[in-house]
Order: structure tokens, then C-alpha cells, then sequence
């Protein structure tokens, strides 16, 4: 989906907590719809720049849910406080300014173009990484297919975003066990890749870089075809900075922004890159 | 001539007086992101080109940036396809652009210097040539664009080979830019454009380095005072034209540029923190332009 | 020795790595708006005064000052009652601070120099001196802290007036600053100490400057990654001590100053935001090397 | 009055409008009491640089009203909002915090001081000017010293705090004509010199530039000594930066923030300093 050229203001309609995560919402105006996967680049439109410090630069949030109505688009992002641009966004209230481009970057693509003989998707997400997934479920149950989704946390504090799964098949990992299986969720993805059904799976990744390079390998020793939504710093999110640089396997780097969020699985060479991604 | 309407550089026509700092907007890639509103509603008045070196580079490995108050370093590393994957793919592509196009280049020495401006400037698509010379010589080792000798001696054995204006990117990293900018006139340089990004190295707590690469260069707001002094410095030491670019957020900052003695302003790292910067920075300085006189850049 | 704790700036005891830059906390005055709570609680384990000359200097016209985002452009002209002023009515009162005394010297000939080191160096008072070559060379115009040769020349006259500890201030606006290091070194300056302001002019929308100097120099956060490059550049260079300074506003650029080689921190124009940042940062430091192993400085 | 070390968190008990200037008050715990003429180095505790850019540096700003009563002293500021630092303090709200350093400078003279002769204060302010003023009348009035106000506006836009003056002898001028004589201040202040009048007189002004002069130029003609509060562009307030510098008749300047505001008109050179104080 393409986005509007330059910055516009949406105004923030809600901000509310979601267990470790805040879920910001906000009326796009011109916008068009997103497409699961993408992100934009967002800033506040006033106060960015706390106390003279950063942010100086926008911040890449997936869209999580996004509902085209009367007076635009409605675009949801979860959101983790990890640092002052973070911080900035979660305070944002209702009326205020929401400074945003995109929507950007490629999306995911059907579990059919992953794996010719994909049966239905398999979304694994891991705390902040659950964003991206919540929209990618509604799409593909829109479209009437198969979708099962594996969400794990670290602890209570590194949670949320599950109410964006309503109505969806949920199998929940928790290391500290306040939650579903107590280990990684991962361990749920080995169990659901056993025997045959690895042939007809499509799996779909977002999460901190531990949980995804898990996920790579689990998917690349079983040959299960997978895309990951990955993160990285980021400047512009339009392709003019290539501050977003991953490691191909194929030597070089990608664009994140550009040529990504959203990866095959089988082309980066880790997902383990210095200085990208949530802890 | 009016600092916000129609004026020349070196020859090449432009609308307004805002153009692209190299490297720090994509036309091909902002295309595919924002369609053809790139196209329609371009906001530079010519496209200078990320840099093209001789061979392909992949660039510094990540990460790449560091943000800072009103700044952020970099340390891209210049990725490129190289001289030929850019006249083969891109160049056809940026030819598509409704502005006058300036590529710039950069080579270890004196010799790949030398087929790579001749290649690129053989080509009708290309308008001018910007000179990346914050590299270093292979042969002496010292960074061209830090030594008014190395400067000229590289300048001087470009310059017969194209007619077209040459621009020469200085380095803000030296004591007296102006004294590097008159050896590039002398040499034969068509124009100057500074200041190009000033070292800088992010460390941890531990002193680490953040960036893959060590170190990089500091861009944004907090460099425009900086680029100022030296646009001053080597407007005033200079004939030729000036592109005059760092920092540069707001007309005012464009404004103060051309009264520094820039023909032309360039907008680079603003582009990051909104596409259409250079739209609203050229806005706001012909909305300055009607208040206070604002004097003309040089032609 | 820790990095929050006592440390020895070559033979001069701390009781820790924060002392102030140069020309950005004035002792006397703050007496005068804070009264003995500046004894009590002086924020800097040691004390380095504002730039002294042989006679006195009433420095520049106004205005001195302008802002940037997370930085400042400063033009004040090194206004100081001159040796024979501040030796009969500064010192003393500096003498009753409750930390070592360490005297910012500045001349613009070796001439000038050497009886100005060998006056200051004199006097009991006195733990060390921080010679700023920052300026021009009346013989040779050359700025001498921009010229290896200027800079180890003018050491070599001045090393044998004293056994104090000599600290060379540096200039960032060259482009290899440990070139210059090393010069001092060999020439036989106990320490240097870096960065100085960089060059910059604050221009309003018609050019005009906006400083009644007409330009200065660029301090604050703003400048703290060219700090830290150059901090790293110079400590990896020299083996005496480094001073590092530009742009310190929390514990975690100490820290990083630290860790790059420095084995002292001077808080400058942080100061300006709050006459005991100093201390803030301290303690920051402090709990900082409680949590990561902060390595330390080098003594 | 000598100020503590550092700075301190002052937390805003009012922000209320006067006329086209903002009156903002604060509970300063641990402070002492300011002397007339004393100024402070204020920033918001939060959102202190708005944007990524200015404001940077505290600002300075004349006590106007200064009370002690139980949790402190009770601090109020005049203040036009005419650039990102006093904008951002005119948003202030009650219970944010008001990051102060003060009392500094040197205050006003006894009229006695000033001129043995005295028989009471003349205080001549122009827009926001009257800041100072209205703490002096005050202390001088608690004193029992006679004081006459002339306070002079441009126009509507630029004027307010005459509530500061409640309760004194007030005559005002606006060059608009909107209040009182159509003119200047100091054509009231000539009036009030003629004649033997002046040997008695002792005068303390605060005002833009323009007026500051005038009232030096009268003063030195009519031999009445004066006292005039001054503006600078200040980094520190405490005479740590030297970047106030105030041109000095005997030659050199003088750092207005520890040998000022308050300064002899005897003193200066000129009032009118590039860059400094107020259109
Ligand atoms: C495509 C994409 C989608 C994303 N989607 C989401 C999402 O849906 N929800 C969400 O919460 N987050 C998402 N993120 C991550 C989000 O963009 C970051 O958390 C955010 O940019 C952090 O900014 P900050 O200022 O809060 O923290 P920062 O201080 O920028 O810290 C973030 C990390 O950057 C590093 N860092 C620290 N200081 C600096 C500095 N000065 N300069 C550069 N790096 C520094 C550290 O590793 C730190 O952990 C996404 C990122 C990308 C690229
Ligand atoms: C002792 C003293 C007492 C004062 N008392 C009061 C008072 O009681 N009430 C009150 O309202 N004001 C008072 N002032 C003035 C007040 O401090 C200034 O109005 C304030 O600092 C302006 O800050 P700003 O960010 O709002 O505006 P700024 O943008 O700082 O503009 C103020 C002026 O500074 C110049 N300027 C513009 N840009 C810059 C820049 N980037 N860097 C430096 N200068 C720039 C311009 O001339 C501009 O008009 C006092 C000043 C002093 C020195
Ligand atoms: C991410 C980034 C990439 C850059 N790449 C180049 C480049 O390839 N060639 C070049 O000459 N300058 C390059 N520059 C420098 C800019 O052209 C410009 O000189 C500098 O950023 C100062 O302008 P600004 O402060 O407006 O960004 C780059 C700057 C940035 C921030
Ligand atoms: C207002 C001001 C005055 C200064 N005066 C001097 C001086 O007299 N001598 C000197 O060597 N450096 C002087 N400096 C430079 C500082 O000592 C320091 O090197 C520089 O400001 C960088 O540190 P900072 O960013 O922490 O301020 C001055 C800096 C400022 C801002
Ligand atoms: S974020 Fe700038 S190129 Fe990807
Ligand atoms: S404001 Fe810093 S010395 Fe006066």
C-alpha cells in the first residue's frame, strides 16, 4: 500500500494500557487502509524532544489494527516505554497530535505464496512483536483462512496486546509461567512443526531477535517455509537514510524499511543484528 | 533574481534555490514508497545522487545510526551499485525526474577519480557532477578534501575531462575550509557545497562504540551554526558559486545560508523527519522573503 | 582507582573525575550568588580558572550569546583583569577553594608566553596550568593549537619555565586532532586536554551575524559525539593523561569520555543549566559504575 | 538576598492572564525572600525545549511579588510570551514544576542611597517592565517611603500586571492612548522633574530599551539620580558565562547578572545595548 507523500496529523481518539504495553489510537484522515505488516514512522506534534534531549528523529511502530470508518482510517499501535520516543508517544491524550508517515514497507505476503500447499498460517509473536500479528490474524480471517496463533512473554511486566487476538485461536508461552506453558513459545512452534504437518505450514514472526533467530532455525531445519517482521534503527522509513541495514545471506545488506519490514525467513542470514531490535 | 524563485548553478537552471544533500533522500526508493507524488509534487529543485563509487559497495555493517539532541550521527558507508550498476538501473530511473540531475562521485585516487567523472559526465541524462572528496588518497594516504594540495592536484586532473560543472563537497573536518575551497577554485571547480558531516563517534557508558563502523559523521540542527561560519567563510573567499547545506530545518536557516553567500541551499537529514521538508522550508522562506528583504544569493 | 572516586591528574590528587572547563563557572562570582555553599559543597575536585593574559581584556562587544537546540554559540572575548589582576586579587580568594587550582594561561606570541607561565607557575597557589593555544601566533598568523609544528614549538620554549603540570588545550577544529596531541607530548606537555568550542556563527535571515563578534563557538550536548571522537582518537594517540570535555550532561557521557581514554571529565556549559550539575553527574557516574563495569580512566 | 546552590523544584500554584502578559506563580519551599529588583533563572521541570529545538538555557525573569507564608515562599512572575522558553512557560499548569535558581542579581536602593535629598521613590515602568517595579512599590510602601508609579503601554496587546500595583499611586500613559496619556511614560516623568522637584527626586525604571534610555538621557540632564533594571541575554545568572555584558561609561562592560539588573544609570553608557531587552 502506498502512503502519502510527506507527514500528516492524525489525532490521537484513545491510549489505553494494555497489561505492559499502552495501545495508542488514532484517526487518519487521509490515509488509506494499511496492509498487515507495514509500519509507520511516528512523532508527536508537540513536545518531541523531551527536556532538550531526543527523540530528534521518528520512531517505526507496526499498525496493529487498522478500521476504515466515517472520518477516516483508525490505526491502533501497541507500544512498548523502552526510551524517550517511546515515553513521548505513551503519554500522548486524547485530542492530541499524532505526527505520522506510511504506511511503509512490504507487508506480509498469503501463506499460499510462502508454501503452495499451506494449510493456514501459523503467527508467532513474542511481547511487542505481537503488533503486527494482530492485524496479519484479522486479514487472514477475513479472507476465511486457517490461522493459529502462539504468543509468548517474558513476564507479566512484558505483556499485553492480547485483547487484539479476540476471537482467535491462542496458544499462550510465558518464561516466567504467569501465562500458558511456562518456557518459550517457541517450544509450541517445535510441537506444532512435528511430523507432516511441517509440509503445509506458514509460519509468521514477530518478536525480540532471541525469539526470531529460534524461529529462523526451527524453520530452516524443519524447511518450513517463514516471514519475519523484524526491527532496526531507523531514520526516515522510505528508503533515503540506509541506516536500516540486515545481513543478507546472499552477502550485503537489505533495506529494512523498504525491502522489508516483513523478511523471508530463508534470505537473512540471522536475525540476531547488533542494535536492532527490543531486548 | 529572487533567493526563492528561479536562479542558476553554474550554468544549470533550477526553480528555487532548495535542492537534496547527496545521499540523504532516494528518489527510486521514496517512488516506491510514496508513488508518483514523488514525481508530481518533487520538492527539489535538482537531485544530487547518493554517492557512486567506481566498484559496488555494500556499506558499513549495522548498526548505522545514532540519534543525538537535534542531531544524529551516521556511518553508512556509502553502499552503492557502483559506476555501472548505476548508469545501467538507476540512472535511467532519477532521468524520469522533472529536475536537472547531479550525481556524485567518489574514488581512492586519481586514477579511478578519473574514468568514473568521464563515464558519468559522457552521459546526456547527467546535468553536473558533485565531487566527493572526504576520501582518502590511496597513494599518500592523507584525505584529499583535508589537504589544499591533494585537493588541486585531484581537481586539476578532472577538470579537462568534462565541460560540465563540477561541484566540489568539502569536508567541514579541517581548520580553514576556505583555504581548501580556493584550491579547488583555482584548480578549475565549477562551484563548492559544504559542509558535509562532522566526525563523531557515539560510545557506550563502557566506551564501546555504537556504530558498526567505530565512527561516523554528525548531521541535523545542531551542525547549522557550524555550517554557517563556513559558508561565510568560504562565500567570501570565493567567486564561484556556493551550495551551502547543514542543519538546515527552516527558511530561516535557508535564509541565513543565502545571506551567507549560498547560491543554493541543500536540505539533507530534515528530509528524515519529513519527506516534504524541503517543500515547507522553501514555503517559509518565500513567506520570509516578503517580510524582511532577504538578500539574494550570489548567482 | 574507580572512576567516581579519588583519582591523580599527573601528580595532582582528586578526590574525583569532575572538574569544570574553563571559562564556564566563575568561583569568585558564584560566592558572591550562592555564598559558602560553593566551599561546602564545590561540585569539582579541582579548579581551573577562566583563560588569563598578560594584560587585561574586556573582551567582546554584545551580544555574547545565542542558543541552539541543546547547545549555545558563545563570542565573549576571554575578558580577564590580566596577570598582574589576577595574581593580586583572584588568587587569593581562589586559594581558599577547597580543591587543587589549576590556572588557564593564554598568549599570543612565545614572548608573551613565558613570562605569563613562569609568573602564574610561581606562585604556591598554583597546582598546574592549562595553557589554551587556541589563539594566533602574531609572528606567523597561524592559530597555534591548528599547527603541529606552532603547537610543540611553543611547548618546548615554555616546558623548561616550570616543573608544574602543563595541560595543553586542544582545538577541535583541525582535522586530526591526535596529530596535535602527539606534538604536545613529545614536546613535553604533561597532559592535554580537549575539546575546546568549534567554530561557529549564528547568522539571522538577511546574513547578518548575530554576535557582536561576528562569530564563536559551539558548546553542549550538541557537540558531545565530537567530543567523544576526538577524546578517543587523542587518548588512543599520547600516553600522558586527557582531559575530556564537550557536551557532558549526564553520568553516561562521562562515563563514555572515561571509557574513551580520558582520565578526567570537565563540565562546562552544563553548568550554565544549573551551577551543580556537576555534582548530579557525579553521582551518576557513581551509580552508573555500580551498575555496568564502567573501565577506568587511565591515570 | 544570596540564593541557594543549584538549582531547585518550585511547583506552580497559579497561571493566570493580565491583560496581554501572563502572571505565574510558584511555592518555593526552601528559598529565601527575594529583594526588589532580584531576578530568577526559571525552566519547566518537563517539555523544557520544545520540539528538538529551544529553548536550552534557564531564562531570566524579574520577581514581581514575593510573599513567605506556611509551605514557602509564594513567588510571582510577570511574563510576555515572546519566544519558545517564555512560551513554554506561559503554558504552565498548576502542580507542574517550575525549575528555579535564585534570587540573584543585585536589588534596588534605598531612594536615600540613591540621593540623601530624597523625598520619596519615583518608579517609572514600560510593559512588562513592571515586573520589578511592583515588588519595589510594595517594599517601599511596607517601609513607609512615598512612591509614585508612571507606567506606560504601546498598545492593549502589550500591556497588563497593573494589578501588581493595587493600592499606589499610579499614572499611566499608552501610546495607543488606550489607557491614561497618549504617549510616552517619560513625558509624565518630565512633568514630575520640573523645577526644584528633581533635587528630591530619586528614580528606578524597568522598560524596553528605547525607554530605559530616555529615562537615563532625562535623568543625567536633570541631574536626578536614577537606577535602571536591565536585560541581557544570560547563559547562567550567576556570572559564570560573562555573556552579559553591559557597556560600561568608564569603559568595558559589566556582567549585568551579579553587578545588575539593577544598575546605576550613572553607570552606562547607553541603555540601548544590541540584542538585549525588549522591543
Ligand atoms: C519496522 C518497525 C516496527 C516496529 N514496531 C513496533 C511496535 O509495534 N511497537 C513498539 O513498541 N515498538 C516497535 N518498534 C520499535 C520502536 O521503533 C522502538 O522501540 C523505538 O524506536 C524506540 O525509541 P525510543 O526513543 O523509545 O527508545 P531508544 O532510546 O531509541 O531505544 C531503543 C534502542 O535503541 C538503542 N539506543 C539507545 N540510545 C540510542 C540513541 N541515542 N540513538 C540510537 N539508538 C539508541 C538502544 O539499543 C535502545 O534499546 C518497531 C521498529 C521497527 C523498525
Ligand atoms: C534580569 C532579567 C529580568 C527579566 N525579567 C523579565 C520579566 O520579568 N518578564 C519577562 O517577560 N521577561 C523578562 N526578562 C526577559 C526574558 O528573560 C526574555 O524575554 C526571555 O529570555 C526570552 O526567551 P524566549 O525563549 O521566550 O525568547 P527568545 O527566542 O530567547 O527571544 C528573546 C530575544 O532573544 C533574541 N533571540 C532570538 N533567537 C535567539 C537565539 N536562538 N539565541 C539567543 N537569542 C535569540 C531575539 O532578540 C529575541 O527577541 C528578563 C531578562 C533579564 C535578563
Ligand atoms: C544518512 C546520511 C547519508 C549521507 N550520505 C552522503 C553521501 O553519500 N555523500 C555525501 O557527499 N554526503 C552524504 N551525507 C552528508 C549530507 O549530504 C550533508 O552534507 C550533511 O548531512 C549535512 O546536512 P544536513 O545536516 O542537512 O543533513 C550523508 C548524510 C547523512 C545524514
Ligand atoms: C561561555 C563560555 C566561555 C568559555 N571560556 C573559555 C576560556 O576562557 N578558556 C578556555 O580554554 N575555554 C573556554 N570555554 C570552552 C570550555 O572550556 C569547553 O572547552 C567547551 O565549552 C566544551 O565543553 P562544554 O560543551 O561542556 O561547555 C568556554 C566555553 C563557554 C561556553
Ligand atoms: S530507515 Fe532510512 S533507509 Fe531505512
Ligand atoms: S549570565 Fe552568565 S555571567 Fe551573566
Amino acid at each position: 500500500m502506498i502512503a502519502p507523500f510527506g507527514r500528516r496529523r492524525a489525532s490521537v481518539v484513545e491510549n489505553a494500557t494494555s497489561g505492559g504495553y499502552r495501545i495508542i489510537t488514532a484517526l487518519d484522515a487521509e490515509g488509506p487502509v494499511p496492509a498487515a505488516g507495514q509500519f509507520y514512522m511516528l512523532a508527536t506534534e508537540h513536545g518531541w524532544s523531551g527536556d532538550g534531549e531526543r527523540p530528534f528523529l521518528p520512531r517505526a511502530f507496526s499498525v496493529a489494527e487498522a478500521t476504515s470508518g466515517s472520518g477516516g482510517v483508525r490505526l491502533s499501535f501497541l507500544l512498548e516505554d523502552v526510551g524517550p520516543g517511546t515515553h513521548r508517544l505513551a503519554d500522548l491524550v486524547e485530542g492530541e497530535g499524532l505526527v505520522l508517515t506510511g504506511p511503509l514497507g512490504r507487508p506480509f505476503s498469503m501463506p499460499r505464496e510462502l508454501n503452495p500447499d499451506a494449510a493456514g498460517a501459523i503467527l508467532v509473536g513474542g511481547g511487542i512483536g505481537l503488533a503486527p500479528l494482530a492485524i496479519w490474524r484479522r486479514t487472514l480471517a477475513e479472507q476465511g483462512i486457517a490461522e493459529r496463533s502462539l504468543l509468548g512473554f517474558r513476564d507479566r511486566e512484558h505483556s499485553g496486546g492480547l485483547e487484539l487476538f479476540r476471537c482467535s485461536e491462542v496458544r499462550l508461552a510465558s518464561e516466567d509461567g504467569h501465562a500458558g506453558h511456562r518456557g518459550y513459545v517457541t517450544d509450541l512452534l517445535e510441537l506444532m512443526l512435528t511430523g507432516d504437518s511441517a509440509a503445509t505450514a506458514a509460519v509468521y514472526a514477530c518478536g525480540p531477535p532471541a525469539m526470531l533467530e529460534a524461529v529462523r532455525a526451527l524453520c530452516e531445519a524443519r524447511e518450513v517455509a517463514a516471514e519475519l517482521a523484524m526491527e532496526s534503527p531507523m531514520a526516515c522509513g522510505f528508503g533515503a537514510c540506509f541506516g536500516c541495514a540486515m545481513p543478507l545471506r546472499s552477502g550485503g545488506y537489505l533495506r529494512l524499511c523498504v525491502d522489508g519490514p516483513v523478511v523471508r525467513a530463508a534470505d537473512v542470514e540471522t536475525a540476531l543484528v547488533e542494535g536492532a531490535g527490543h531486548r | 533574481m529572487s533567493d526563492a524563485g528561479p536562479t542558476t548553478l553554474c550554468g544549470i537552471e533550477l526553480q528555487h534555490p532548495i535542492i537534496n544533500a547527496s545521499g540523504t533522500f532516494d528518489a527510486i526508493a521514496a517512488r516506491l514508497a510514496f508513488g508518483d507524488a514523488v514525481i508530481d509534487r518533487f520538492p527539489f529543485s535538482a537531485y544530487v545522487s547518493k554517492t557512486i563509487t567506481p566498484a559496488p559497495r555494500v556499506g558499513n555493517p549495522p548498526p548505522r545510526l545514532w540519534e543525538e539532541p537535534a542531531a544524529m550521527v551516521n556511518s553508512i558507508g556509502l553502499p552503492n551499485k557502483g559506476l555501472d550498476g548505476f548508469l545501467g538501473s538507476d540512472l535511467p530511473v532519477l532521468a524520469e525526474l522533472p529536475v536537472p540531475l547531479i550525481v556524485s562521485v567518489m574514488a581512492t585516487s586519481v586514477e579511478q577519480f578519473a574514468p568514473l567523472v568521464e563515464a558519468v559526465a559522457a552521459r546526456d541524462e547527467v546535468a553536473g557532477l558533485e565531487l566527493n572528496v572526504s576520501c582518502p588518497n590511496v597513494h599518500s594516504g592523507l584525505i584529499v578534501g583535508e589537504e589544499p594540495g591533494e585537493t588541486s592536484a585531484l581537481i586539476e586532473r578532472l577538470r579537462p575531462l568534462t565541460a560540465k560543472p563540477l561541484i566540489v563537497k568539502l569536508t567541514p573536518n579541517v581548520a580553514d575550509p576556505a583555504a581548501i575551497a580556493i584550491a579547488a577554485e583555482q584548480a578549475g571547480a565549477d562551484a563548492v557545497s559544504l559542509i558535509n558531516t562532522i566526525k563523531a563517534a557515539p560510545l557506550l557508558a563502557d566506551g564501546r562504540p555504537w556504530l558498526g563502523a567505530g565512527s561516523g559523521g554528525l548531521s541535523g540542527p545542531a551542525v547549522r551554526t557550524i555550517a554557517l561560519k563556513q559558508v561565510a567563510d568560504v562565500a567570501a573567499a570565493v567567486e564561484i558559486p556556493v551550495v551551502g547545506m547543514g542543519g538546515i530545518e527552516r527558511g530561516s536557516d535557508a535564509a541565513a545560508l543565502l545571506g551567507a553567500g549560498a547560491t543554493v541551499v541543500a536540505v539533507g537529514t530534515a528530509s528524515f523527519r519529513d519527506p516534504l521538508a524541503a517543500e515547507r522550508i522553501r514555503g517559509e522562506l518565500e513567506a520570509l522573503r516578503r517580510e524582511v528583504a532577504v538578500p539574494a544569493g550570489r548567482p
